[in-house]
C-alpha cells in the first residue's frame, strides 16, 4: 500500500478509515447511519470483509453494494443474510448483548461520553433546538459489547455536560453503568476529525489517545468544551493508504451511490 | 374478512378527529398517500403515532391535523432536521403539539404488547437516560423471580394503523416483503386498520420473507399504487432520495409549506 | 462462526452431565438423531427442556437420562400416552423423574424471554387453573400501568439446545422452513446450540417462510442426513406415522424397551 | 340430502357432525388434535368452506387435503395462508381473543365444564395415571371467543369435579371466569357421542339440551358423574346428511390419510 500524506486526504476521510480501523477483529457491528455506516462499510471492504453490519431496520449480515442512505434503505435487505423484524431486532439480538459494537453518532457528547440526539438547551419542554431524538441509540449504547463513537469535533458538540442524556457513556463517572444496570462496557473510543478518545481508565474521563496525522495537541483540544486531558502514550493515529481512500471514495462518490 | 375500498372511502370510513392513529413504515412501505389523504379529509386533533416520523408526519403536523405525537425519532433520513415538527414543538405552529418519546426499543415492545393484549411490555431500556423523567409511560418493573429491576412501558392500542404494501389478493389478504419493520404489531395492535397496496392481485405468489396479513385480520384494504412515495417498495420502486431533499426546502419555511399544502389540497390523490 | 463438526463430537464436545439440555422442534424436525446420540454418549442428570416431550424424550427418559423434565405436553402424538414417561414419573423407572410443568404459551414465552435476554416474560395464563399451585415458575405480575394482574413466567437458557434444520452452508449458517415452532427461541436462549441439518450447502437458495440462524448466533452444526426421522423434514421425508404406532408398543413394555436400549447402544449414529 | 337413520352412521360419526355443525357462521378456530380437529375439518369440507383452521404449531388458515395426523403436521403447513412461530401463534393470535372459537378434548370434565388432561387422582407427585398434560388448552379456554368441547362420554370422563383443574370452564360457577380474568366466555356447548350439554345460564352448569337420534335420556344421563340435569327445551340434534357421512368417511378412512 502506498504511503499518503495529509495533503492526500479530508479530515473527515480521515476520521472513516481511523472508526474503520476500530473494528478490527470485531464479528458484528450494530450500525447507525451517517459517519458510522461509511466507516463500517468501510472495514467491511477492506480488513473485515466478513463482519456482520446489523442495522435497526431488521437487517442482519448485510453486504451492501453502495453506501445506504438511510437505516432502511432497500440495499440492505436486498443484500442481508436475513431480514427480521424491528421488535425482533431489538429484543432478540440488540438486548441479549449479542452484537459486539455499537457504532453511534452524536449531536453532543460530554467529558463521561454521555450523548445527546434528543434536544439543545435545559428545558425540554422549550428547547433551543428540537433534535431527532433517540431511535435505537440508548439500547445500543447499553447492550452492545462495546460503543465507538464518531463524531465531527466542535465546541457546539464536545460539552462538559451534554443537556440531555438520551443514551449513557459513563454517566457522571465509575460505576455508573453498573448502578443503572447496562450490561455493555460501554464506550471504548470516540473517533473524531482531529483524534481518537479514550476513557480513562479510573476515570472514565474522555481522554485524548491519539492524534490524527497532521494535527496538533492544541488544534485537538481547543474544539473541545472542557479541560481535555492527553494521555502521556499520546500516539500518531496511522494514516490511510491509498487503497483506503480509494474504496472511501468509491463508498461515498455521489456516483456510487445511486 | 377485509373490504376493498378506495383510499378516500378507507380513510374517511376508519380515521376519525381525535383518534389515536398509527402510520408505520419502517423506512420502507411509508403510506405517504395515506397521509396525504388524511390531509385532505381535513382531520384534526389526531394523536400520531409512529416510530420514525419523518417527512410523512411532518406533513401532518405542519397542516395542523395532530394534537399530539407519540414517537422515538423524528427527523430527515439522510437529510436532517424535519422543519414542521420542530416549529410546532418549539413554536405551537400551526398549533400546539404535545410529544411522548420513547427510544426506538420503547415504541417497538409498546406495539408488540398491543399486539398481544397485554397491557404493558417488559425490557432494558431507559436506565441512567433523561427520556424516563420526561415520559410518563416509562415506569420500572421488578422481576418476581431474580428481583432485578426492569422497564416497563404500556401497550400501543391506535384506534386505526395505517400501513402499505406490496399485494393484496381480492379476498384482502395482505402480503409484504423486505424490511417488514413494525407494521404487522402495528395493525395487530390495532382497534381498526387500513392497508394500502401496490396492486390487487388473483393469487399471492409466496415470496422469501414475506409477512402475510390474513383478510380476517385487516379492517380495510385500498390498492393505491405509488401509495409509498416518495419512499420505496421493494420490488415496485426505489426510494426519490431527491424528493426527500427537496422536502428540506419545502418545509424549512412557513410559507413554502403553505403553498404546498394549498396546492396538495386542490390536488386529488390518484385511485 | 459455528463449527461443523460429526453428531457424535457435537454432543461430546457441547453436551455434559447435568446440564440443562432443550431438544426442540415442534411436530415438525425433531432431533431424533441428536437423542440418540446424547443416550449413547451415556449422559446423565439432564434437565430436558422440551415443549412436546413426545417420542424422543421417552427414549431418552427410558434410558435413565434425565433427572428432570420441564414440559408442558407430553405424549405420542395421534397414538397415546408415553409409557417411558408414566413409568418414571409413576415409578420412578429406571429413576426418578422430577417434573416442572407448565402449559405451552408460558413455556414459548419463556423461551422468548431466554432468548430476549429478560429474566421473565408476562402472559395471560394459568388463572384459574391447577398447574401454578403445583409449579413454582409461574407467578402473578401486576401491571404498572394499570393495576391488571397478569401471570409472570421465568426465562428459560438451557446450557445448549439441539434442533434439526433442512440445511446449512459450509460457515454454518442455518435455514429451516415449514413448522418453525420454538426453534429460533431456543437456540438464541442457550449458552450453547447443535443443529443437526439434512444437508450441508454451498448456497441457500431462500425459501418461502424461511428461518434463518446466522452463522455466529450457533455454535456447532453437524450434517446428519434423516436426522428428525421418524418426524418429518418438510421437503425432504414424510412423518413415519408407523414409527410412531410401533413405539408404543416398544415403551409399553420395560423388557422390549431394553432389547431397543441395547440394539441401540450396539450401532453407531450414521454420521 | 337423502335423509339417513340411526342405522347408518356410528355414534362418533354422530358426535363429529354435531360437532362439526357448531361451527357455521364461525370465522376462526383454534383447534386441537383429535375428535376437534375431524370436526373442525368436517365443517370446512360442508357448510364453513371459509372456516379459519388455526392451529397451535402456528398454521394459520391451513386447508388440508387430508386429516392432518397431529397438530404439526406437514400438511397444515403447506397448506396454511401463513406459518409463524409458536410463541407468535399464542401471544399475537391467540392471547388478544381473535379466535372466534376454541375447539378442544378432554380426558375427564366436571359439571362446570372443567377440563382435566393432567392427572388421575388426587396426588399431583403420586398420579393414578399421569395424563399428556396442558399443551395449549389453558389458553384456548382462557382467551378465545367460546369454547366448544368434543369428547365421548363415559364415568371415567364426565365427573362431579375433575381430578385437577388443567382448563377453566365456569371453575366453581357464575363469576368465576371473571374473577380469574378470562376474557373469552368459557364453553358454550360439550359435544359427546349421546348428545349436546350446554352450561345453564343462571348456573353454569353443564346440561342436556340436545339428544342424538335414536339415544333416550336415560342413556345419555347413566355415564355421567353427576346428576345431569334435561333442559325443559330438550332437542334432537339433527342427523347426519348423506353427504357428510361421505366427507367425513373420506377423512378418517385411514386411505385417505395417508
Amino acid at each position: 500500500m502506498t504511503p499518503t500524506g495529509s495533503a492526500d486526504w479530508t479530515a473527515d476521510e480521515m476520521m472513516s478509515v481511523a472508526a474503520s480501523h476500530a473494528l478490527a477483529g470485531v464479528t458484528s457491528c450494530f450500525v447507525g447511519i451517517g459517519l458510522p455506516s461509511t466507516a463500517a462499510n468501510l472495514a467491511r471492504r477492506t480488513h473485515s470483509p466478513d463482519l456482520v453490519l446489523v442495522y435497526e431496520s431488521g437487517t442482519l449480515g448485510s453486504r451492501p453494494t453502495r453506501l445506504p442512505l438511510s437505516i432502511g434503505d432497500g440495499i440492505l435487505a436486498e443484500t442481508a443474510e436475513a431480514v427480521v423484524s424491528v421488535p425482533e431486532i431489538f429484543n432478540y439480538w440488540l438486548q441479549p448483548g449479542r452484537i459486539d459494537v455499537g457504532f453511534l453518532g452524536a449531536a453532543q457528547i460530554d467529558r463521561f461520553a454521555n450523548i445527546n440526539t434528543t434536544v439543545i438547551g435545559h428545558d425540554y419542554a422549550e428547547p433551543k433546538v428540537r433534535l431527532p431524538g433517540a431511535g435505537g441509540a440508548p439500547e445500543i449504547a447499553a447492550s452492545c459489547g462495546e460503543v465507538i463513537v464518531v463524531v465531527r469535533q466542535s465546541a457546539r458538540s464536545f460539552v462538559e455536560r451534554v443537556d440531555f442524556v438520551t443514551s449513557v457513556g459513563y454517566g457522571r463517572g465509575p460505576g455508573d453503568r453498573e448502578r443503572f444496570g447496562l450490561r455493555g462496557r460501554g464506550p471504548s473510543r470516540v473517533i473524531t476529525d482531529k483524534g481518537i478518545l479514550e476513557p480513562d481508565p479510573a476515570t472514565c474521563e474522555l481522554t485524548l489517545t491519539s492524534l490524527h496525522p497532521g494535527v496538533t495537541v492544541a488544534e485537538a483540544r481547543e474544539s473541545i468544551g472542557w479541560d481535555l486531558r492527553v494521555s502521556p502514550d499520546l500516539t500518531t493515529t496511522p494514516p490511510p493508504t491509498a487503497d483506503e481512500l480509494t474504496v472511501l471514495r468509491g463508498l461515498t462518490d455521489p456516483e456510487g451511490s445511486r | 374478512m377485509a373490504d376493498i375500498v378506495s383510499l378516500a372511502d378507507g380513510v374517511r370510513e376508519l380515521v376519525h378527529d381525535g383518534d389515536v392513529v398509527a402510520l408505520e413504515g419502517f423506512t420502507h412501505l411509508i403510506p405517504f398517500a395515506a397521509g396525504r389523504e388524511i390531509i385532505r379529509a381535513g382531520l384534526r386533533d389526531l394523536t400520531l403515532v409512529r416510530m420514525t416520523p419523518d417527512v410523512i408526519y411532518d406533513q401532518l403536523i405542519g397542516a395542523g391535523c395532530a394534537r399530539k405525537l407519540v414517537f422515538s425519532w423524528g427527523g430527515n433520513p439522510g437529510v436532517g432536521s424535519l422543519h414542521r415538527f420542530r416549529d410546532a414543538v418549539q413554536n405551537s405552529w400551526p398549533v400546539p403539539l404535545e410529544i411522548e418519546e420513547h427510544s426506538h426499543a420503547g415504541m417497538a415492545n409498546r406495539y408488540v404488547a398491543g399486539a398481544s393484549g397485554l397491557p404493558f411490555a417488559v425490557l432494558r431500556g431507559y436506565t441512567g437516560t433523561d427520556l424516563a423523567a420526561q415520559t410518563p409511560t416509562i415506569k420500572p418493573i421488578t422481576c418476581p423471580f431474580t428481583g432485578e429491576t426492569l422497564t416497563a412501558v404500556p401497550a400501543l392500542n391506535p384506534d386505526v394503523s395505517v400501513i402499505h404494501a406490496q399485494r393484496a389478493d381480492r379476498n384482502g389478504t395482505v402480503q409484504l416483503w423486505g424490511i417488514a419493520g413494525v407494521q404487522k404489531e402495528a395493525v395487530l395492535a390495532a382497534k381498526r386498520s387500513l392497508v394500502t397496496v401496490e396492486e390487487i392481485v388473483e393469487d399471492l405468489e409466496p415470496v422469501p420473507g414475506q409477512v402475510i396479513l390474513p383478510s380476517w385480520a385487516v379492517t380495510a384494504v385500498a390498492e393505491v399504487p405509488g401509495g409509498a412515495r416518495p419512499s420505496y417498495a421493494q420490488g415496485y420502486y426505489e426510494r426519490d432520495n431527491d424528493a426527500y431533499q427537496a422536502w428540506d426546502a419545502i418545509g424549512r419555511d412557513r410559507e413554502t409549506f403553505s403553498r404546498w399544502l394549498t396546492e396538495l389540497l386542490g390536488v386529488e390523490e390518484p385511485a
